[in-house]
């Protein structure tokens, strides 16, 4: 087999690790980053599947959409982040403040 | 142009615009607010009479409005819808009269007469409904236009009130929405024809139709106030004497009636009908409604309770004339449409009077009434009288009718449920005016604050209203075999579903 | 060359609010013209569809797969016809709801979020999609922490995980797709699709991501905190589009490239996850004590009625198209009215609302009105729509979605009138209230209106639906 | 022997991503996670590479290591000043039968996935062709800037359409603590002053060379931000002349041309962003230019949080 299946793999991990952070921790920063690694994840697969019959110069259709979705990621990040200040300067900590067992994500 | 079509929407018009407007009026506008009630009213009656004269020549009016890819909104004149209709609009005219002189000084004017005038204009809209689909959406602009009228007084007692009321009558709109749609994917049509459109639908439908026929009589016995559904109705006295007259002469009961009505003789027709033996099962509710209404009456002393538990029973007479297969029943059902309206109203307008002359609610405080208030009293007695069926007035004759009826179509058992009716009728209504004729006055009145001047026992608004219909009662029992009569108009009507005859 | 008028829909407010952004003190003008623009080119675009048929524009002259498609037909039309809608009253009540500081920031995003709605309900493009979605679901969270404040802040983070993992989840199975059909056009995929794992996959990622961004039971918990606690034209506004924008992608996913071969066990669990949605949204909705919450929750049951739908299929796409554009309509209607209420009391205690009905009446008929259309009474376009819906139930014998529907109507009814029973009540006041721009009152009663006159028109609407046979499996 | 290293290489790589992720997510320590974060972001920009995408690696590199791991550590070190205890709750939320139910889930999912990217045809319908057929017509001879800035272009505008976007919902959100003035030793000074100049170089040439080889708007305006980011974090700051009219046309001035070019095609071409071919390489330049400058612009923006001149709001 080609590395193409071996990174696209990888890059189904990285999506389920990343889901799996962002379910289990409750500290936003490290949603975030969770995030970012699901981002990452999805990114992979894209890419890494435009090579899979390991062509010299890959489909470049999928590149250009990483690219989007990258630049797409750093926005949500900046939003996420200040979002995640403003919280914390009005609860002092940097959860989601507890509600009822089916609104937490 | 062609003004059949535009008869009907004027007829629902004349009532809606006036509402629409009173609703933007500021509170102080007294003057401007009646002028608009009452030319509202008379237009109508004038629009009415027109059309009454219209279809005895044998016009046809019909305005029709698509609301689905092959379902209209359809607004049709035919000789039944006229006789509620008539009823509607002359009893409106009236009520707003008395409305007027009842909240003389009372809040929230603009919003009482606004959603009055709705309300009627839902109740005229279910009078002239085509077809189901039509009957529905009126039926449910009944319901929620007399939400608001029922929690006028904003206490917590309306309120409770209200909510009962419509946890009933939604209900029941849903089981009569669920009927209609399941009515209308069985046949893909709703019109209402004279004799029904289901006769031609083969037996293997027959089951689903008898359980739509359920349905929808369940959904309509709410309004109708059938027992066991009438659970709201008693309890929707707490609102204004104007409103209890017309939740239970006209709109709303009525409403429920007309539809058994239609549902019996224009969606499946009457020998459809018998042929699937639904006829006795309703006759059976009836007559269980009827008695069972008159004993609860019994044994209120609050006088519009027992004046509301009287109405269960009353209305009642309907779906059992309408249930007696046969013409003659027919007939006097449909008589009784008019008769208990006009008779109704009449003693809840004089339970007003007595409410608002003297604060009396109680039927124990009504010793010696009549010498203070003879005029309302005398109305009242004419009213009651004809409840129970005395001769010369219209009681009578709706009765006398029924009683053919049941004989015509071979069940003797509703001869004696009818005398029992009329015996009990006589045992809670007798005692009132034994009270109000012959017992000596108390010292004071509970809370009289519109004091006597000579001949005028109240604000003549008050008083006009239940004399004419008091009137009213004895001109329909007296003149009753003349040909504009409603009895004349009820055999129309009858002629036209058995035999197809028409003028 | 006749007008581009789908181009303008979304070139139009994306100036706007550039234009919004850089010289603040012309914002406020410059949206209430740009929204009665979209209205007025959403209405060239239904002429030009009902004489040309469906619209479709090459993007950049290079046709797909290659290039991105603009494409619209009747279902699109319902939806950019409710965003203009919707808009325009949002934006008159939002022009006498903020204040200055706040209106700043307000419209350029309001703007791009209009942007986003109609490039969303116009595209052909799986990954456009994707873009449209990210740019849609950021603008939503930013509009949400608006008024800042503790529970806004919660409901905007909450809100922005979900539709991030949710777009993300969405992205993956486009990414799929693409690599198992060599395209992100949706036509062309629909040629080509066939039931192999990558696509299996896809349908459940994506199918996924937009359930969770459509807030369909179980995966509502993001909604009632956002939608309760954002300013209330905010609210309006994501409860009536935001959530109709993914699950309009979901319906056209399904139509078009899913449905075909998923088959009736998914639809069933969707049908099965829109009952539960009702219920429980509408219980919900009833225990609630304070007014907004209660209307987000009837977001969620209302949300469920769409996915009725689906184990009805081919029949009843209709119903839920009327119902997407009636309870726009209706909820957005409400959500102003309970802004309103809110506004003018300082809180939104249901059990003290002070006579509402004699002291603010046409924000409590608006209410009224608003709920009428919810409940499903006639006539409205709510009526309308469970009309169609049920006689599509009865027409396959779904006994029980019959019952849901009607019971659901049963419930939004005991929800309304707990809010208007107290609205008539004689509580005393107890409060100073603040007066209410007439501009505000007047929103939420047109749209009230508009949600009832939807009743009567939608014979016209149907044959408008009909335009490019949406529902006829072919389309973009 | 070449393809067995390059196999090992990629197994490597591969391991060291999912590792370096896990890592991330895991550690207990959050400043070691953004460490740990910023190295999978390179690391990440080696497998592009692997993969035959440099223009992906550039940006990752650049935007996904670069401007994320420096918004993070701004993020960290406002936290730390706002909340102690900026370390809680480093443990799930959620505990016994729900974190095992989700884990399981989570298995099941990445199964699935696993099996779905495991039977794509390996034989590849991709549009490679089509890009190759038609990218003489583009205008460009680098096959990602034709279909980002041509075959693509409308994604693009959106794109630049996001970010903006979320400049200004972090503008609204308001500003939060502000950035703690470290007065900058004189090493990170002299370097600043060094490198900015080269950094606007590097940008410049990257723009250029977009159109023919890997590069474009987008890493060219990650790498204006990173100057701007060192300037300010080497204390300079924009003048408040520029700070309001100025500095909004020139957030505004990249998203702006794009769409007047987009509507000035409509009205000549009858297409939306239909680059008549001879003018096409030309366009592009014109758009990238702008767009480089308002994307840098944005980063350096969405970098200070709040509007500047309103840093001390609250």
């Amino acid at each position: 087999m080609s590395a193409a299946f071996f990174y696209a793999l990888a890059g189904a991990g990285l999506f389920s690790i990343g889901l799996h952070a962002l379910l289990a921790h409750r500290h936003l920063l490290r949603k975030i980053l969770a995030i970012n690694v699901m981002g990452s994840g999805v990114f992979l697969v894209l890419a890494a599947m435009a090579t899979r019959n390991g062509i010299a110069i890959p489909d470049p259709v999928p590149h250009a959409m990483i690219i989007t979705g990258i630049v797409v990621a750093v926005a949500a990040t900046a939003l996420a982040l200040v979002l995640m200040l403003k919280l914390t300067a009005e609860t002092g900590q940097a959860v989601l403040p507890g509600r009822k067992k089916e609104d937490n994500p | 142009m062609n003004w059949d079509a535009w008869l009907p929407p004027l007829v629902v018009l004349s009532s809606l615009l006036p509402g629409l407007i009173i609703f933007v009026l500021p509170e102080e506008r007294v003057g401007l607010r009646t002028v608009l009630n009452v030319t509202g009213a008379v237009a109508k009656l004038l629009l009415v009479g027109w059309m009454l004269w219209g279809v005895a020549q044998g016009h046809h009016y019909e305005a029709r409005l698509a609301l689905l890819p092959d379902i209209e909104l359809v607004l049709r004149a035919d000789p039944l819808a006229l006789l509620f209709v008539t009823l509607s609009a002359v009893l409106w005219l009236l009520t707003t009269v008395y409305a007027i002189g009842y909240l003389e000084a009372s809040p929230h004017r603009s919003r009482f007469f606004g959603f009055f005038s709705l309300c009627v204009t839902a109740a005229i809209g279910v009078a002239l409904a085509g077809n189901l689909l039509t009957f529905l959406v009126f039926y449910e602009l009944l319901t929620l236009t007399t939400y608001p009228l029922v929690v006028h007084r904003g206490t917590e007692a309306a309120r409770k009130a209200g909510q009962t009321y419509l946890i009933y009558t939604l209900a029941g709109g849903t089981l009569l929405l669920l009927g209609t749609v399941w009515l209308y994917t069985l046949t893909g049509t709703l019109e209402f024809t004279e004799g029904g459109f289901l006769h031609t639908m083969d037996a293997a439908h027959h089951r689903s139709l008898i359980v739509i026929f359920i349905l929808l009589i369940v959904g309509l016995g709410v309004k109708a106030a059938l027992v066991p559904l009438h659970g709201w109705l008693p309890k929707a006295m707490v609102a204004p004497a104007p409103v209890s007259a017309l939740l239970h002469a006209v709109a709303v009961v009525k409403a429920g009636a007309f539809g058994i009505v239609r549902v019996v003789y224009d969606v499946y027709g009457v020998e459809f009908a018998q042929r699937l033996n639904l006829l006795t099962p309703l006759a059976v509710a009836a007559a269980v409604t009827i008695i069972w209404g008159s004993l609860r009456a019994l044994f209120q002393d609050d006088l519009k309770k027992r004046l509301a538990y009287s109405t269960v029973s009353q209305v009642s007479y309907i779906a059992l004339g309408v249930a007696l297969f046969g013409p003659v029943g027919t007939i006097g059902g449909l008589v009784h449409l008019v008769h208990q309206g006009i008779m109704k109203i009449t003693l809840f307008f004089c339970a007003g009077n007595y409410a608002e002359t003297l604060g009396i609610h109680k039927i124990s405080e009504m010793n010696g009434a009549g010498r203070r208030m003879p005029l309302t009293t005398l109305a009242f007695s004419i009213a009651a009288l004809g409840m129970m069926g005395a001769p010369l007035t219209a009681g009578a004759v709706s009765k006398a009718w029924l009683v053919e009826g049941a004989t015509a179509a071979h069940m003797p058992w509703v001869v004696w449920v009818l005398w029992t009716s009329s015996l009990l009728n006589a045992a809670y209504f007798l005692p009132i005016l034994w009270r109000t004729w012959f017992r000596p006055m108390p010292g004071a009145w509970p809370d009289e604050h519109i004091p006597a001047r000579r001949w005028r026992e109240t604000v003549w608004l008050l008083l006009l209203p239940p004399l004419v219909t008091a009137a009213a009662t004895l001109v329909a029992g007296i003149y009753a075999d003349t040909a504009i009569s409603p009895l004349a108009w009820a055999q129309l009507i009858t002629d036209r579903e058995y035999f197809r005859a028409t003028p | 060359m006749d007008i581009p008028w789908a181009v303008m829909l979304i070139v139009l407010p994306l100036a706007a609010g550039l234009m919004a952004f850089v010289w603040p003190r012309v914002a406020q003008t410059l949206v209430l013209c740009c929204s009665l623009a979209i209205a007025l080119a959403v209405a060239g675009l239904a002429l030009q569809l009902w004489h040309h048929g469906v619209f479709h524009h090459a993007l950049g002259g290079w046709e797909a797969p290659l290039g991105i498609g603009l494409y619209a037909d009747g279902l699109s039309l319902v939806l950019l016809t409710a965003t203009a809608l919707v808009g325009m009253g949002v934006s008159v009540y939002a022009s006498a709801y903020f204040t200055l500081d706040d209106a700043h920031h307000f419209w350029p995003i309001w703007l791009f979020l209009l942007a986003a709605l109609n490039a969303l309900f116009l595209s052909a493009d799986l990954f456009n999609l994707y873009v449209t979605l990210e740019l849609m679901g950021l603008a939503a969270v930013a509009l949400t922490a608006l008024s800042g404040g503790r529970d806004a802040l919660a409901g905007a983070v909450r809100y922005l995980f979900a539709t991030l993992s949710g777009s993300l989840a969405y992205l993956l199975g486009v990414a799929l797709l693409y690599h198992a059909f060599g395209s992100v056009d949706m036509a062309t995929l629909a040629g080509r699709m066939t039931p192999v794992p990558a696509a299996w996959a896809a349908l459940g990622l994506m199918s996924a991501g937009l359930l969770l961004k459509t807030a369909l039971f179980p995966l509502h918990f993001w909604l009632p905190p956002a939608h309760a606690s954002a300013p209330s034209p905010v609210s309006a506004v994501l409860s009536a589009l935001v959530i109709k924008a993914s699950f309009y992608i979901l319906l056209r996913l399904w139509i078009m490239l899913f449905g075909p071969f998923a088959g009736d066990g998914v639809a069933a669990l969707l049908g099965g996850m829109g009952t539960a949605a009702i219920v429980w949204g509408s219980v919900q909705a009833l225990r609630q004590t304070r007014l907004k919450l209660l209307v987000a929750y009837s977001t969620v049951a209302q949300i469920g009625y769409l996915f009725l739908a689906f184990p009805l299929a081919a029949a009843a796409w209709n119903a839920a198209a009327v119902l997407v554009l009636s309870h726009a309509l209706a909820k957005s209607a409400m959500f102003l009215a309970a802004g309103n209420l809110l506004h003018f009391g300082g809180h939104d205690r249901i059990a003290d609302l002070d006579r509402v009905v004699q002291r603010l009446p046409l924000s409590a008929f608006a209410f009224a009105l608003a709920g009428v259309s919810l409940m499903g009474l006639p006539p409205s376009g709510g009526f309308i729509g469970k009309w169609l819906l049920l006689e599509a139930a009865l027409a396959q014998g779904r006994w029980d979605l019959a019952a849901v529907m009607l019971l659901g109507g049963l419930l939004a009814a005991a929800y309304v009138f707990k809010v208007l029973g107290h609205a008539f009540t004689q509580a005393a006041v107890t409060h100073e209230p603040t007066a209410v721009p007439a501009r505000m009152e007047w929103a939420a009663l047109l749209l009230a209106c508009s949600a009832i006159l939807l009743g009567f028109t939608a014979t016209p609407l149907l044959s408008l639906l009909e335009i490019g046979a949406p529902f006829g499996g072919s389309g973009p | 022997m070449e393809t067995l290293i390059a196999g090992a290489i990629d197994v490597a790589l591969a391991l060291a991503v999912v590792g370096l992720a896990w890592g991330a997510l895991a550690s207990a320590d959050l400043f070691k996670a953004i460490v740990l974060f910023v190295a999978f972001g390179l690391v990440m920009a080696l497998v592009w590479v692997r993969l035959n995408a440099p223009d992906v690696a550039l940006a990752e590199a650049a935007i996904g290591a670069g401007v994320t791991g420096a918004l993070l550590l701004a993020a960290y070190a406002k936290l730390r000043a706002a909340s102690p205890d900026a370390n809680v709750a480093r443990a799930g939320g959620m505990r016994g039968i729900g974190s095992i139910s989700i884990r399981i889930l989570i298995l099941l999912l990445a199964a699935a996935l696993g099996c779905a990217v495991w039977t794509l045809p390996s034989d590849y319908a991709g549009l490679g062709k089509e890009v190759a057929a038609n990218i003489d017509r583009s205008g460009v001879s680098n096959p990602v800037t034709a279909v980002l800035l041509n075959f693509r272009g409308y994604d693009t505008l959106l794109e630049v359409m996001v970010l903006l976007l979320a400049l200004m919902g972090t503008w609204s959100v308001g500003a939060t603590a502000p950035q703690r003035e470290t007065a900058p030793g004189p090493v990170l000074d002299s370097l600043s002053r060094l490198l900015a100049p080269l950094l606007i170089l590097v940008a410049a040439y990257l723009l250029w060379v977009g159109a023919h080889a890997p590069g474009g708007a987008f890493q060219a305006g990650a790498v204006l931000a990173a100057a701007g980011v060192m300037l300010l974090l080497s204390g300079w700051r924009l003048p408040a002349a520029l700070a309001a009219l100025p500095l909004r046309l020139a957030l505004a001035a990249g998203p702006a041309t794009f769409l007047l070019l987009a509507v000035i095609t409509v009205l000549l071409e009858g297409r939306l962003l239909q680059l008549p071919p001879l003018w096409a390489g030309r366009l592009i330049l014109i758009i990238e230019t702008t767009a480089t400058i308002s994307i840098g612009a944005t980063l350096i923006a969405l970098f200070l949080g709040a509007p500047p001149g309103k840093e001390d709001r609250q």
